[in-house]
């Protein structure tokens, strides 16, 4: 059984987490690692509920979300429709009152559905390190995922989330109506210059190892007035960059298909 | 890792517990206190079988530590029959049928009890989704459903609180 | 996206008791000194509301009031044999022990009444409202409660019965079948309609209509409860539901409520319901089993709707959203081949 | 049967535990509570067919808070059972804990007792079994192909045999191939369903209580309770008087709760130690270790006349038993005795097969070998109507039983009301029937 460990700042916080490594666990919310079966025999569990990381900043230009933040804190502090629909569709109301939005961050394969609305969002993630603070873009935070498991980059303290400058839509591909895991999970957000789009953020979830940006369906649709052409190479380009697993919900073929259909929907809904 | 003592009000009572090294709330509820309406249906946080109100919202009683409930309030099933008078939250439930084995109705009546706390006049779709978390595998939720609505009806005919 | 509408339907029959029968239930009912009455039976409540529905019987039985009975269950060293909850069988082979249990106690509590009223019991009635009395004489009259103090303190008596009710075994012939299975056959129909999304293969239930023919109903609500809860199953089976989404790979094997997927709230429809009663000849007032049959119409029926929605032929479960999109892209392959 | 005036019979008078569970104060069996109760978890097979080359529970024992381990050498009684081998069936196949071979993966090998549940699971993950991994066969139909392992010596060719040495269990009316050549139209598919969970809400599990006096006590959520109490003696060769099993009221069932899974080595255990020993399933174990329903495949050929009427129907199905036995002959038996469903037809010939592969053994759900024969035949009929291009509803009035009808199972049909249900649903759907269809009775094929 692991050991419980409940740092009272964010320096103590980042120090365990530097000294036990791999074998540290953060425990945020709980509602992955709370589970059964716990993580492993030994190790440490890093509770962080007493670091006061459960506050939503509002200010000029965003908003700067605490790591332990309940989704449901989430959904009502922070007023952009792709991030409150992303947080309704996660688990049941219990869950979303103790998930955190730094946990869901973390979340392995399929689950994960804040993060595909964050990079569309562009958010930055705030990491305390034994070192100091550290800032990262949640793109780069994905792409140094390996083998499905997120990086080692400290205590992530709080996300920072810009307010969009263009029209942002999030939509799930998902079995059931609520609490439900996703076979895939998409949002974009566009931004246009008269009709013609001048950038565009589409992000994926469920669909590979770890949550991404889609450079190729983001080309597809960059000068494109997001008409049926745009849109129909944005949706192949995303189908030929996904690698999707075969789970219990859905197969990779389906996966596959669905990424498909899901960028296509939500670039038509910000057509 | 050692026993720990912490202290919590349950149902308005202010309980001290001796609790083991990771122990859930669940296990200081169900086993500790006896308060049994606290069920245990997977342990994974799939069911809502466990659920229970800390300090006034959901939660899964499963996956809560005790030690980070240490002075909070909670609330089982059990505490809303303090006065021992039935709710008429639990009397929709039994007028609707919305139970039949059982074994599920304590989270859900809590699950509603959270909902209507929080949205005294819920529509059908909100009752739908505040129960989400609650799974029933007798009824067809058809009932459930029903007898949420009708509480809510009987709270806005009455002005009463849900419990 | 598009998104097509079908109707289905499905006829079923299913059989009330163990296939081959076999498989008895017995009861025991005695009479307490206040005069209600404690029904011992070994049966398990499984949530369908046995404890009711025999309360109910043996009310009906003894002529007494339902609040008087106790149903008291599933102690090995006080209940009275019982095969188990299962096939479809509480109602009729427990129901039928507990019709017998009450008959014999009804005749011991009437010679009593008999002695105390000065009348031969064959000349006594019950109005179900606690009181005996000599058939169309309504002020020669005592009260259940008052056999009862008569009975333990008066003549030193037992008012009691015991009930055993047993379809005999029937060997099934190894060559041809030849058996008789069962004690009756309840029937059902449902129709539904579905909405399929062509693009996503999501299959919704939009409406569930059934007719139910379950003999005499003995509670009719709980009846109706297993009808809705069989439906809410049946979309589960249809749509949702395995252990081994690979089959028959033993992997990815789903351990949790995320992944083994059964549908929410969200995914019930109104459900209409009619029940027709047949009364069965060998039931307990009639009754057929009806606890088993509920997921067994509505299956079929939403597939049927969802090869009538989309003209193509699938014939397993679940029918996952995979399963239709495969379906289609077959469809159209053949039509381009 | 002519009824008499019914009092309490018929009335809607609630369900009398409804009000107890809206205050959650419904006795389950894990609501009881008894000091220094112990907890049993199950070290279980990795391995989906193997031989067990060793077992070593050493570091098990040794692991904190243990304070029993079980093997198969631990059993007083039987190694091997099968909970209707009082009833006649058999042969007792199914390792009550595995001991030279494991058939499926979740097969139990050896059972930790410890002072907390995390104890226990820690014990049980310390068993250290090493296997000799052998080829596995998962398909049905390919299981009785002749060139897959052969799971236990009981059945050299995967497949239960039935009395007089059938290969199914059988049904033969009248004569099918005849029918077929008569027949205009012959309509075949093939049908395939699930395993599926029953999941109830309260997963199996029970608490055994030593009384001081030699007996013992179980709290358990199982659907029989006699016919756990003489099973788990059985097993464990004890007196059936020294077993009381107390049950009753059973948080979902659905026919999960019947297999006696958990109340042998929970009583052993209890014998063991003398204290109060609890066996909950974990939700993983009740999702992949608990018998599901079983799956089916079935093959159905109907011979069809233009005018609608179904001659003769062949139906060869196939149930996947999983390793073991438990109750599939009698679900085949069921299954092959309700065909050819609620219709009336002079030729019927079925063939339902239990066959055994490595995966976890199913048994009985809600609607036992009927559900899955209701779906093949119901969907088969919809076939039989587009081929012949008649009304799926009047193409089951057309065929329903009537009473008197000679069922395929060769007894006089009797309270039959297939029509007025089918008829009162067309009404309900708003599907209008011709006026002949309409005047179809349950009572009309011996006048007509």
């Amino acid at each position: 059984m692991p050991e419980l460990l409940r740092p009272g700042s964010i320096d103590e916080a980042a120090d365990l987490i530097a000294r036990h490594g791999a074998a540290a666990s953060v425990l945020a919310g709980g509602t992955s690692l709370m589970r059964e079966t716990y993580p492993s025999d030994g190790g440490y569990l890093i509770g962080v509920d007493r670091l006061g990381l459960d506050k939503v900043v509002s200010h000029d230009g965003g908003w700067s979300v605490g790591a332990a933040v309940p989704l449901s804190v989430l959904r009502e502090a922070v007023p952009i429709a792709a991030l409150q629909a992303a947080t309704r569709e996660i688990g049941g109301p219990a869950v979303q009152n103790m998930a955190t939005v730094g946990g869901n961050l973390f979340a392995r394969a399929p689950f994960g559905d804040l993060a595909p609305a964050l990079l569309a969002l562009g958010a930055r993630l705030v990491f305390a390190t034994a070192g100091g603070e550290t800032t990262q873009s949640i793109e780069d935070f994905y792409a140094g995922w390996a083998d499905g498991a997120p990086p080692r980059a400290g205590l992530l303290t709080r996300i920072e989330i810009d307010a969009p400058t263009g029209a942002s839509a999030y939509m799930k591909c998902a079995r059931r109506r609520y609490s439900t895991p996703s076979v895939v999970t998409v949002a974009a957000c566009v931004e246009k210059d008269g009709g013609t789009v001048s950038g565009a953020r589409i992000a994926l979830s469920g669909a590979s190892a770890h949550p991404f940006r889609c450079a190729g369906a983001e080309r597809a649709v960059i000068g494109s007035g997001l008409d049926e052409a745009a849109v129909t190479a944005a949706a192949a380009a995303a189908e030929s960059a996904v690698e999707p697993q075969t789970d219990s919900v859905a197969s990779e073929w389906y996966r596959r298909r669905m990424t498909g259909v899901f960028v296509r929907r939500v670039l038509a809904a910000l057509a | 890792m050692e026993d720990k003592l912490i202290r919590l009000t349950v149902n308005g009572r202010d309980e001290a517990v001796v609790i083991r090294p990771l122990a859930t709330l669940q296990d200081v509820l169900r086993d500790t206190l006896e308060l049994t309406a606290v069920k245990s249906g997977c342990g994974q946080g799939g069911c809502g079988s466990c659920s229970v109100l800390v300090d006034g919202e959901l939660r899964l009683s499963c996956l809560t530590l005790a030690e980070r409930a240490e002075g909070a309030e909670v609330t089982t099933l059990e505490g809303l029959n303090e006065t021992n008078a039935i709710v008429p939250l639990q009397q929709a439930f039994v007028e609707n049928y919305a139970a039949q084995c059982g074994y599920c109705t304590a989270g859900m009546v809590v699950a509603a009890k959270a909902l209507l706390d929080r949205n005294p006049a819920p529509s059908r779709d909100e009752i739908v989704e505040g129960l989400s978390g609650n799974l029933c595998r007798c009824t067809g939720f058809a009932p459930i459903v029903r007898a949420v609505q009708q509480a809510a009806q009987a709270l806005s005919d009455t002005g009463e609180e849900a419990s | 996206m598009a998104k097509v509408r079908g109707t289905g339907f499905a006829a079923v029959n299913y059989p009330t008791g163990m296939h081959l029968g076999g498989d008895p239930t017995q009861s025991l009912i005695h009479m307490t000194p206040a005069g209600d009455f404690v029904c011992t039976m070994a049966s398990v409540d499984l949530g369908q509301g046995l404890r009711t529905v025999l309360a109910q019987i043996a009310a009906e039985t003894l002529g007494v009031p339902y609040e008087s009975i106790v149903v008291e269950t599933a102690d090995t060293d006080t209940g009275p044999h019982c095969t188990g909850t299962f096939a479809s069988r509480t109602t009729h082979r427990a129901g039928n022990a507990v019709v017998m249990a009450a008959a014999e106690a009804r005749k011991a509590m009437l010679e009593v009444a008999g002695e105390l009223l000065e009348a031969s019991p064959e000349d006594l009635e019950t109005d179900g409202a606690g009181n005996i009395h000599i058939k169309g004489v309504a002020e020669k009259s005592v009260s259940v409660g008052e056999v009862a103090g008569a009975a333990h303190f008066g003549y030193g008596k037992t008012i009691a019965g015991r009930g055993a009710y047993l379809k005999p075994p029937s060997p099934m012939d190894p060559e041809t079948g030849e058996c008789d299975p069962d004690s009756t056959q309840a029937h059902a129909c449902t129709v539904v309609e579905v909405e399929v999304d062509t693009e996503t293969g999501v299959v919704e239930v939009i409406d569930m209509k059934s007719v139910y023919e379950v003999g005499q109903q003995v509670n009719p609500d709980l009846v109706k409860g297993q009808i809705v809860g069989g439906s809410w199953m049946g979309i589960g089976h249809a749509l949702y539901e395995t252990t081994a989404p690979g089959y028959p790979a033993i992997d990815p094997a789903p351990v949790d409520f995320q992944n083994y997927l059964q549908p929410g709230a969200a995914e019930m429809p109104e459900v209409a319901c009619e029940v027709l009663e047949y009364p069965a000849e060998s039931g307990p007032y009639g009754g057929k089993g009806v606890g088993e049959m509920v997921t067994n119409g509505p299956i079929p029926a939403i597939v049927n709707a969802i090869n009538n929605a989309l003209d193509v032929r699938i014939t397993q479960i679940p029918v996952t959203p995979e399963v239709v999109l495969r379906a289609l892209d077959e469809k159209r392959a053949q039509a381009e081949g | 049967m002519s009824m008499k005036e019914l009092g309490v019979v018929g009335r809607n008078v609630g369900q009398r535990d409804l009000e107890s569970h809206a205050r959650g104060q419904t006795t389950y069996y894990e609501d009881v509570h008894y000091p220094r109760m112990l907890h049993l978890k199950m070290h279980r097979s990795a391995e989906p067919h193997a031989n067990i080359v060793k077992v070593d529970t050493r570091k098990a024992a040794a692991s904190p808070g243990v304070v029993c381990v079980l093997t198969h050498e631990d059993l007083p009684g039987k190694k091997v059972w099968n909970g209707l081998a009082a009833v006649g069936v058999g042969p007792e196949d199914e390792p009550v804990l595995a001991f030279d071979k494991v058939r499926w993966r979740g097969e139990p090998i050896v059972a930790v007792i410890a002072e907390t549940p995390e104890a226990a699971r820690a014990g049980a993950a310390k068993v250290e079994v090493e296997y000799d991994p052998l080829p596995g066969v998962f398909d049905v139909e390919e299981a009785i192909s002749g060139s897959a392992p052969a799971l236990t010596a009981h059945w050299p060719h995967n497949h239960y045999i039935y009395p007089d040495d059938h290969a199914a269990s059988q049904i033969r009316f009248g004569d099918v191939e005849k029918g077929f050549a008569e027949a205009d139209h012959i309509v075949e598919d093939k049908y395939q369903t699930s395993p599926i969970e029953q999941a109830p809400m309260e997963t199996n599990g029970c608490i055994a209580k030593p009384g001081g006096d030699g007996r013992i006590t179980v709290h358990t959520n199982t659907q029989a309770v006699h016919f756990a109490r003489d099973n788990t003696a059985a097993i464990l060769g004890l007196a059936p008087g020294k077993l009381r099993f107390l049950g009753g009221t059973v948080g979902g069932g659905f026919g999960g709760k019947v297999d006696v899974a958990v109340e042998p080595i929970s009583v052993l255990a209890a014998m063991r130690t003398g204290r109060p020993v609890k066996f909950k399933y974990t939700r993983e174990e009740e999702m992949q270790v608990s018998s599901t329903r079983s799956a089916w495949r079935l093959y159905i050929k109907d011979g069809v006349m233009n005018d609608g009427r179904i001659v003769a129907r062949k139906i060869t199905s196939y149930q996947d038993s999983g390793a073991y036995l438990r109750f599939s002959s009698y679900g085949s038996m069921k299954h092959a005795g309700h065909m050819p469903g609620p219709y009336t037809m002079p030729n019927v010939w079925v063939d339902a097969r239990v066959v055994f592969t490595n995966r976890p053994p199913s048994s009985a759900m809600r609607g036992f070998g009927v559900m899955a024969a209701s779906f093949a035949i119901e969907l088969q009929m919809d076939k039989v109507a587009k081929t012949i291009g008649m009304d799926p509803w009047q193409l089951r009035l057309l065929n329903a039983y009537r009473n008197g009808d000679m069922r395929a199972h060769r007894k006089v049909n009797e309270d039959a009301a297939m029509v007025e249900t089918i008829q009162a649903a067309a009404r309900l759907a708003g599907h209008e029937l011709p006026a002949e269809y309409q005047a179809m009775t349950s009572w009309d094929r011996k006048a007509s």
